[in-house]
């Protein structure tokens, strides 16, 4: 592990200061973010056929060609080949339902670069994460489009799906009972989850590719587990207290775990670089936020999932939290650093 | 200060406080009855396009539903009573859908009618499309329920729409309905309560 | 500023200055709530621009007229009676003439009282210019306020709903977005940013120093 | 006392109903404070006080002055005056009685009454029809609200200070831009409570 930095390491270059020295860093942290994803976005391609191929293509091809018009535009140095406009066009199109039609991937990735991260000043000065402003900006927009979620038909060549609700869109209007009626017992359920032969966004219906990645990125340290192991771990204690119906500690956190968005979200999204907290202690903090946030608008909330809009929430967040935490230990923070470790 | 700076004080006060109170109450005189008219007349109005037929439509007292504020109404063509309307609210996604609901002497609806809403623009205002509140005609208190999928028996819900559908469907017309049923069958009081 | 109160200022220079140097909502980013918060249609953008043409002109009339017999102690809590007594005939008269409109915007128009424009104006043009130059730069100030407004409400209502004053223009799929809050908060501040960069480019040439 | 509808008004005042994120009030005030943090922090403080002090006296006149004397025509020009009063009032005792912090907060007292906010709580409680213990509840979400906003927002300005936004966008362009992105996430909110 000598040789590889510390997640903590580069997040410090990366959000204090992009120099150039960090380029080649930053540029390997995307690439390896996106390879991370490839499981996530076969099982896409399995369960939702050419159409998730196209829609995560196209919406790939717009980030990047967004960000090249808009640097070329502003006389800045083209920054493209950084893989950051690629990795934020793959999360975009993973994060959306399989049946838009064309242009919903290319207003979302305009606005996702030029509107969150290229105003802002570039990568590193971003307060919200790209690809969740370009999704929650196409819910916003295109509230009925942004829903229509297809059934998976586990056939490449299976066309025109039939439309159905996600899992916990039914757990929202009708309840458990319907859910249950659906799939026919938990184990069946949870399988359904795992593999992801459920309705949902193209890339989070399969918790486990999503976990393949995760676990990836955790050995090779390209993030820390801090921010996943503190936003599923309250996200699963809260599901376990709060999610049952009537008494307490009666509700099904495997359940709420593998469905919807939450491992696409705690290990890719919560924990990019320039959006969530430097500080070890902020990152649990913020992952936590993530958790509490998620399961309040899940159980109490008028939008079926919350990861989305809880992780958009803790952004704002980030720069107070990593402002209390850094003066909190100013100028020990590398002495604090070492003890840590 | 000297006197004749407080007396200057005192002067502007009393000309400002004369002036101005005098242009006020004239303004307010003169638009208050203008004011209270036009909501008299928006609900006539209201009314009478939901029971065109009736001749008169006279309050018959309130009621309260979610703590909001509900009336209701007979309506005579003639001597006869030809229906009643309810003002009921149903609790929805992000307010609470003001609706007016007429029913025929039988108790079975004649048309609804959303006054206001606060949903959200572009998905749950579908509410407000008229073939889908059209479904609500003729039904009467057991046929007000929402279902998903296809359905002439019951009222079917707008898809993506579920809450703010439900909203009406089971909360506002159908606790309208069973109050008037309860209200005006049963020749109970005025006031009423709701579930 | 100190150039308005000159006696050679033409009355066209007062509006042009309302309009465009000292544009409430552009330039001097004062009455923002009323900019984004009625703006998602045109309809409501005008009538809520009208009051406050209407309010800003009384105002400076009122002011105006009566500068020389205010005593100077009691100067400003007199300007907020004078502005809150004209907002309440506004809003009164408002409500009587427009119910609809005043359904949705009679929240703002209250509280137009609190735009910190309006005493500015009264404090800073009115109270010490003639009747008739006062009306002229509220007649200045109030149309820029109302241009800028109809500028945000028609762009929002346009990409928003495809509609303007309620009217189909567009038949394509709008972006909601826009007639909802966080698209009015993106609407303004692009609007701001290409009315900083037209005037950067065509305007502030023109002989202007600020 | 019914202590879940209070904490529901608190939540949805300061969250879902947040007045800078949703209602779109207080922003000259909001933009003007939020460049700093000392300064945002020092605002909140203020102005959470004040508007729940405001918003108690002008329940109370309206209550006990204004409805039994049938004038609530007036209530713009007395809540105003009830606002300006209590900042002037406020601002001559704190000099007195605590010189430390009027030299830390005194600066903020004088901006207040041009924060629209502060005349908005007071307007709405009345049209809503909340008692006494509602609208305190009501107004300290309100300032809690609208403190969080401005807090957030201000460490995000600081985070900002060294970003290369382009010319046009710099300075309240672009903090109108921030502030829709928060305003979008802050939707997530949306639903939870229907009041």
């Amino acid at each position: 592990m000598e040789t590889v930095r510390t997640p903590k390491e580069q997040q410090l270059i990366i959000s204090a200061s992009p120099h150039i020295r960090s380029e080649e860093t930053t540029s390997r942290i995307m690439w390896s973010v996106s390879a991370a994803l490839l499981p996530a976005t076969i099982m896409a391609a399995y369960f939702f056929g050419p159409k998730a191929i196209f829609l995560i293509a196209l919406t790939i091809v717009s980030a990047v060609a967004a960000e090249y018009a808009y640097q070329r535009a502003m006389n800045k140095e083209v920054t493209v080949c950084d893989g950051s406009a690629f990795l934020t066009g793959l999360l975009l199109g993973l994060n959306l339902p399989p049946t838009v039609p064309f242009y919903i991937p290319i207003v979302g990735s305009v606005v996702a670069i030029v509107l969150t991260k290229q105003l802002f000043g570039g990568l590193g000065f971003n307060v919200f994460n790209p690809a969740l402003i370009g999704r929650a900006f196409l819910l916003i927009s295109f509230p009925k489009l942004m829903t229509i979620w297809a059934e998976p038909t586990a056939q490449f060549v299976a066309m025109d799906a039939k439309t159905t609700a996600t899992p916990l869109g039914i757990m929202k209007t009708e309840g458990l009972a319907k859910l249950m009626e659906v799939f026919g017992d938990k184990v069946s359920l949870y399988k359904s989850l795992a593999v992801g032969n459920v309705a949902g966004s193209l890339g989070e219906t399969s918790a486990i590719a999503v976990l393949v990645g995760g676990i990836f990125l955790l050995i090779r340290g390209y993030i820390s587990w801090h921010i996943p192991v503190s936003f599923l771990g309250s996200a699963a204690v809260l599901a376990w207290i709060f999610g049952g119906k009537g008494a307490l500690f009666t509700g099904d956190p495997i359940m709420h775990l593998l469905s919807g968005g939450l491992m696409l979200g705690a290990f890719f999204m919560a924990t990019d670089y320039v959006t969530s907290p430097s500080v070890k202690k902020g990152q649990l903090l913020f992952g936590v936020g993530c958790g509490f946030l998620t399961m309040l608008i899940r159980l109490k909330g008028g939008y079926p999932e919350g990861v989305m809009f809880a992780i958009l929430i803790m952004n704002c967040f980030t720069p107070l939290i990593d402002r209390s935490f850094k003066s909190e230990v100013f100028g020990a923070v590398k002495v604090k650093k070492e003890a840590a470790k | 200060m000297t006197t004749k700076d407080i007396l200057k004080i005192v002067a502007n006060l009393v000309v400002i406080y004369l002036v101005g109170g005098a242009i006020l109450s004239y303004v307010h005189a003169n638009t208050s009855p203008i004011r209270y008219q036009n909501n008299i007349i928006a609900e006539e109005k209201a009314l009478k396009l939901l029971i065109p037929d009736a001749d008169k439509i006279e309050k018959m007292g309130d009621w309260e539903i979610h703590e909001k504020h509900g009336k209701y109404w007979k309506a005579t063509k003639g001597e006869e009573v030809i229906g009643y309307v309810v003002l009921s609210f149903g609790k929805g996604y992000s307010s609470y859908i003001k609706t007016l609901i007429a029913v025929d002497k039988d108790f079975k609806v004649m048309k609804i009618e959303i006054l206001d809403h606060k949903e959200t623009p572009g998905l749950g205002d579908e509410i407000l499309v008229p073939a889908w509140k059209d479904q609500f005609v003729g039904k009467d208190f057991d046929h007000i329920k929402l279902v998903k999928g296809e359905t002439k028996e019951y009222i079917q819900a707008i898809t993506g729409v579920t809450i703010s559908s439900r909203a009406v469907t089971d909360d506002a017309v159908k606790n309208g309905v069973k109050f008037l049923i309860d209200t005006v069958k049963g020749g109970g009081a005025a006031h009423g309560g709701s579930h | 500023m100190a150039e308005a109160t000159e006696e050679q200022v033409s009355y066209w220079e007062l509006i042009k200055n309302g309009i465009l140097k000292e544009n409430t909502i552009f330039r001097l980013a004062l009455s923002l709530c009323p900019a984004i918060a009625v703006t998602n249609n045109v309809k409501n953008g005008f009538f809520m621009g009208l009051a406050v043409v209407l309010v800003q002109v009384m105002v400076n009339f009122t002011i105006s007229a009566m500068r020389k017999f205010i005593h100077q102690r009691i100067r400003l809590p007199i300007f907020m009676l004078v502005i809150s007594g004209w907002v309440t005939i506004v809003n009164l008269v408002m409500d009587a003439a427009v119910p609809d409109v005043y359904r949705e915007v009679g929240m703002y128009i209250q509280l137009i009282v609190a735009f910190a424009s309006i005493l500015a104006r009264a404090e800073m043009f009115a109270s010490k210019n003639r009747i008739v130059p006062s009306v002229f730069d509220g007649i200045g100030m109030g149309t820029g306020f109302f241009i800028a407004l109809m500028i945000i409400s028609a762009f929002r209502e346009l990409i928003g709903k495809g509609q303007l004053w309620g009217f189909p223009i567009i038949d394509a799929k709008p972006l909601l977005i826009l007639i909802l809050p966080a698209g009015g908060f993106f609407a303004v501040g692009i609007l701001m940013a290409a009315f900083n960069w037209v005037y950067a480019k065509y305007f502030s040439s023109g002989g202007h120093s600020h | 006392m019914d202590f879940g509808k209070l904490f529901e008004l608190v939540v949805s005042s300061s969250l879902v109903n947040n007045y800078v994120f949703t209602m779109f009030l207080g922003l000259c005030i909001f933009f003007g404070v939020s460049k700093k943090m000392e300064t945002a922090i020092g605002m909140s403080i203020t102005f959470t006080t004040v508007m729940m002090i405001s918003a108690a006296i002008s329940w109370m006149v309206f209550k006990f002055i204004m409805v039994p004397l049938n004038i609530e025509y007036l209530m713009i020009i007395v809540f105003i005056g009830i606002v300006a009063g209590l900042v002037q009032g406020s601002d001559t005792v704190m000099r007195k009685v605590a010189p430390d912090l009027y030299n830390k907060l005194g600066i903020y007292l004088a901006l207040i009454s041009t924060n629209c906010i502060i005349l908005a709580v007071p307007l709405s409680s009345v049209g809503n029809k909340y008692n006494f213990i509602e609208t305190i509840a009501f107004a300290l979400g309100s300032g809690l609200g609208f403190s969080l906003a401005m807090i957030i927002m201000a460490s995000i300005r600081e985070k900002l200070e060294l970003a290369e936004v382009p010319g046009p966008f710099k300075g309240l362009p672009m903090a109108f831009v921030i502030t829709g992105l928060i305003a979008l996430a802050f939707t997530g909110f949306s639903g939870l409570i229907t009041l």
